[in-house]
């Protein structure tokens, strides 16, 4: 399929997706820096472009508990923010995925306060990673594309029927230009289908929704979710490659490798720094260095098997985290050493924070990383967490 | 049996429990008296009154003996009587 | 391997991201590869404070998503902006700064090409309003080669409709004419 | 064992709610009038937890409840879903939930739901406490009443503050129609039910829902205690079409004393001599609506 090649605004990418995917629903509140996808839906719907129903939400809270309401009632239904605003919708999305509404939302990343800040990090979307949803992370603009017209068919099918968070770097993917390829609408339109809900709220015949229940089901309920995140994770497999066949772009399933061959140091990331990543791996390699990477991109579906495969016999792993789990440690990392335990290989891994706040991590840093970890291969058993960039001088 | 998805549930199934057991004293409908006005079956918050051919009727099956109808019966109909256990 | 980076100074409200992608859209025009994005962050968009905003231009693709750190090229929209801010801080040896404004201006750096350009005045001129970012691109075409006068009016009509496109892309053929410090 | 019987009602019996429970009637009637083509959709709360247990909905009509603070946003979004397929059955949508619900956790979401002219009809029980979780205060509990969270203890005579006037915060939405009303008044209630439904945009109807439980009076007493809220002018039956009044219930005023002293809640208040100036104040409260509303029936 050809599509337009431009240079697009990361969050323009987004939003033609989603006009292109015709949601029946749209509620967002506004967010730093989430406003861009916000403010073209709104545009696109305004002038006819695209024939959904925009609500302007009075929060976050309530844009989540529209697109609820709107999916219950049998819409497609999208929502988008960032930050706080995700922290907000928490409980919504909570109640969405055990609910099993499968809206789509876009989160932009951005750091947590305090202190207040609008720079990138991931400890918005790892505050909702236990909610239930879908959680895929993208690495650059073209990617938030595609992946946003793949997401309603993921959320959608009846084996699922989950929300899906698209996870894209604020700033770095949402404001930055890069060119995109869009594909024609009707093209996108046809891929994404249309939401055919199981059930829904409907006169000719009455259901209840959010019944209460005691210790007889609910436990079943967070087990029925764990089947369908399971069950998800064929879905993802066959929609991006559905997607590479129709489209040409593939950006990885569950997760993507590069030069992960007989690599000693394997580094384990997700989100925009993974293309700088390729980028010093790349050079790495020309050196003759034996470096890999893989990008871990549904972070809900965990692919633990494959992060294990892809890993191969790589004496060490680095993990980067651009979140924390404050007196434990970076999440992706905690997630990657569980995956291993009690298997027949047993890596060493090295966790990294890096670029909580939007603390810089280019090549230089991702180098320093490789080279922490090459030496920790001599240290046995479990190694401390690196905090790249830690002003310590606040410390001591 | 199937975990509805999503903790969905069908309509009405609520009709199955027996809230008559809740009961201590029990609306009795003198059907004398009665002028089927209706007023009781309009308050009544568990839908157990009946107008029927010959007077009002209590649906014990749900009824919780709240005693509304009693005191909202305009012709004083309705007594109350200890239930028995 | 072509990759240029470059760094553009302003004040909110001046459109320093909009020139940024402009100069992406006009060497893609052109069939290289380039981004370009925003300063992440600084406390929102807040009218005459100090911004900054990025590009990248290669005949490869682009996976690099680091700051520029160290960039080829400086454009610097407003120069009372320097009382501020460093504008030559990371400029490569050898690197190139293009200013806006009617004449020559000092340095503590002598390693570095510097230019300049009467770019709001050729705004005013020509569009009308002193929105000087399309004549600073003219310039950079100048200077540096890496984008055609017409690759640049290609990304202006794309970004702007009919008559206002036009106004703009005279004022890049003014800038390109007009540029100082050109040897 | 007794025989069960058909009961044909949109909300079925065999919910949990206390016996006499003024919700129970409020929303029977409720779904009379709306009939089967509306859409439910209720916060946490009393209402939400009698009639929703896990395979035993009381509800014969779609339903939804999602979270406390939400169900203005939830019926935003299911009309917005229904809207999105064009809604040719004319399905309606109808919010309905308790003062905690509303007034309080709820009310962003209420405000936002109002202003942008939403077409649901939104109605609040007011009970005037978080009954559902053991009788704490609400910004609906009046001055003077006594609740776990406005004890009555020492010089403290409950809640120490007046009540939230709901109403003027919907009509200062432009809500076009805004009213009162209450189970002591069946018919009068569901005319209102038909109105809220039948207007275009967002309606309001705030109902004194009085608990047994919660005030402390006797079930079968509970539409009694409605319609002496009424007649001592402490709840007024008044109804706004754009803003302006258009109708308010007459009555033969009587002592605030006939309403506050049959209820647990208010007992402190006759007990000692120096909270004589709550009572004084709830009364001058039940005057001012009178006056404000011209609620005494015309002497002549």
């Amino acid at each position: 399929m050809k599509g337009k090649t431009a240079i697009l605004e990361g969050s323009r990418a987004v939003a033609e997706a989603v006009r292109a995917c015709r949601p029946d629903v749209i509620s967002v509140y506004p967010i730093t820096p989430q406003t861009h996808i916000l403010e073209d839906l709104a545009r696109f719907v305004s002038s006819g472009k695209l024939k959904s129903q925009f609500v302007r939400a009075d929060s976050e809270f309530s844009a989540a508990s529209i697109v609820y309401g709107a999916s219950a009632a049998g819409a497609r239904a999208y929502t988008a923010s960032a930050s706080q605003g995700l922290l907000l919708m928490n409980e919504v999305i909570y109640a969405m995925a055990s609910t099993r509404l499968p809206v789509v939302l876009t989160a932009v990343n951005r750091a947590i306060s305090a202190p207040i800040t609008i720079q990138p990090d991931h400890q918005d979307t790892m505050s909702l990673r236990d909610t239930g949803a879908l959680q895929i992370h993208v690495e650059s603009m073209q990617e938030a594309y595609d992946a946003h017209v793949q997401s309603f068919r993921i959320a959608e099918d009846p084996d699922v029927q989950l929300p899906l968070m698209v996870c894209m770097d604020g700033w770095v993917i949402s404001h930055s230009y890069e060119p995109v390829t869009v594909f024609p609408d009707e093209a996108v339109a046809e891929f994404a289908g249309s939401f055919t809900p199981v059930q829904k709220l409907d006169p000719s015949n009455p259901l209840t929704y959010g019944a209460y229940a005691d210790q007889d089901v609910l436990m079943e309920y967070r087990y029925a979710m764990m089947i369908a995140q399971e069950k998800a994770k064929d879905k993802i497999r066959s929609v991006t490659k559905e997607y590479r066949e129709v489209f040409g772009n593939f950006d990885g399933d569950l997760l993507d490798t590069h030069c992960t061959e007989e690599a000693e140091v394997v580094l384990v990331a997700m989100g925009s720094m993974v293309s700088t990543i390729r980028a010093a791996v790349d050079e790495l390699r020309s050196e003759g260095r034996k470096v890999g990477l893989i990008k871990v991109r549904t972070f809900r579906p965990f692919p633990r098997d494959e992060i294990i495969a892809a890993c191969g016999k790589a004496p060490v792993v680095a993990v980067l985290d651009k979140s924390l789990s404050v007196n434990s440690g970076g999440i992706l990392a905690t997630e990657v050493k569980s995956a291993f335990y009690g298997g027949s290989s047993q890596p060493v891994i090295v966790p990294f924070i890096a670029g909580l706040g939007g603390k810089e991590v280019n090549r230089r840093v991702i180098k320093e990383i490789v080279d922490i970890a090459s030496r920790a291969a001599e240290k046995q058993g479990a190694q401390e967490t690196v905090w790249m960039g830690l002003d310590r001088s606040f410390f001591s | 049996m199937d975990l509805p998805l999503g903790g969905v549930c069908k309509a009405g199934e609520s009709r199955k429990l027996e809230t008559g057991k809740w009961r201590s004293f029990r609306p009795v409908v003198d059907k004398a008296k009665c002028i089927k006005c209706g007023r009781c079956a309009e308050f009544c918050p568990d839908s157990c009154m009946e107008i029927k051919e010959d007077g009002a009727e209590v649906n014990l099956y749900y009824c919780k003996g709240c005693l509304i109808c009693m005191r909202e019966c305009p012709v004083d109909a309705i007594t109350k009587e200890v239930e028995e256990k | 391997m072509l990759l240029v980076e470059l760094r553009i100074h302003g004040r909110g409200g001046q459109g320093s991201v909009a020139m940024a992608e402009m100069i992406a859209g006009a060497a893609f025009a052109e069939g290289k590869f380039a981004q370009a994005f925003p300063y992440l962050g600084g406390g929102g968009e807040r009218r005459g404070a100090p911004v900054q905003a990025y590009a990248r231009i290669s005949d490869s693709p682009i996976k690099l998503r680091e700051k520029i750190e160290e960039p080829d090229l400086v454009i610097v929209q407003d120069p009372t902006i320097m009382e501020m801010v460093d504008v030559l801080s990371g400029l490569k040896k050898d690197g190139v700064i293009l200013f806006n404004s009617e004449s020559t201006i000092e340095l503590s750096r002598e390693d570095v090409r510097a230019f300049f350009v009467p770019a709001s005045r050729i705004a005013i001129e020509t569009i009308g309003r002193p929105i000087m970012n399309t004549a600073l691109i003219g310039a950079l075409a100048r200077i540096t080669g890496l984008v055609s006068v017409d690759a640049v009016a290609e990304a202006i009509r794309e970004k702007f409709p009919g008559e206002i496109a036009e106004k703009n892309v005279l004022a890049v053929r003014k800038a390109y004419e007009q540029v100082g410090g050109v040897e | 064992m007794t025989i069960q019987t058909e009961v044909k009602e949109l909300h079925a019996p065999g919910h949990r709610a206390c016996p006499g429970c003024g919700c129970a009637i409020a929303v029977k009637l409720i779904l009379r009038e709306t009939g089967p083509n509306t859409i439910v959709v209720s916060p946490t709360g009393c209402l939400e937890t009698f009639t929703s247990p896990f395979r035993g909905s009381s509800w014969e009509v779609p339903w939804i409840h999602s979270l406390f603070e939400n169900a203005p946003a939830i019926a935003t979004g299911v009309l917005a879903g229904l809207n999105s397929k064009g809604n040719v059955d004319g399905t309606k949508v109808v919010a309905i939930g308790g003062d905690g619900g509303t007034y309080d956790i709820g009310m962003g979401a209420l405000s936002g739901m109002f202003e942008r002219k939403d077409d649901i009809l939104y109605i609040c029980y007011d009970n005037e406490a978080y009954m559902n979780t053991g009788i704490q205060g609400s910004s609906a509990t009046p001055l003077g009443a006594g609740t776990t969270t406005t004890p009555v203890v020492g010089d403290s005579f409950g809640k120490m503050v007046s009540k939230k006037d709901l109403l003027a915060i919907a009509l200062a939405h432009d809500v076009p129609y805004v009213g009162t009303a209450s189970i002591a008044n069946p018919a009068d209630l569901k005319k209102k039910v038909r109105k809220g439904m039948d207007n275009p945009g967002p309606a309001f109807i705030l109902m004194l829902s009085p608990c047994n439980l919660g005030w402390g009076f006797e079930p079968e007493d509970t539409v009694e205690l409605a319609r002496k809220a009424i007649s001592t002018g402490l709840f007024p039956i008044v109804e706004f079409e754009n803003g302006r009044l258009v109708s308010a219930q007459k009555i033969k005023p009587v002592p605030v004393e006939e309403y506050l002293k049959p209820q647990k809640r208010y007992q402190h208040l006759y007990k000692k001599e120096n909270f004589n100036e709550v009572l004084k104040a709830i009364q001058e409260k039940a005057d001012r609506n009178i006056e404000k509303y011209d609620l005494a029936k015309d002497r002549n």
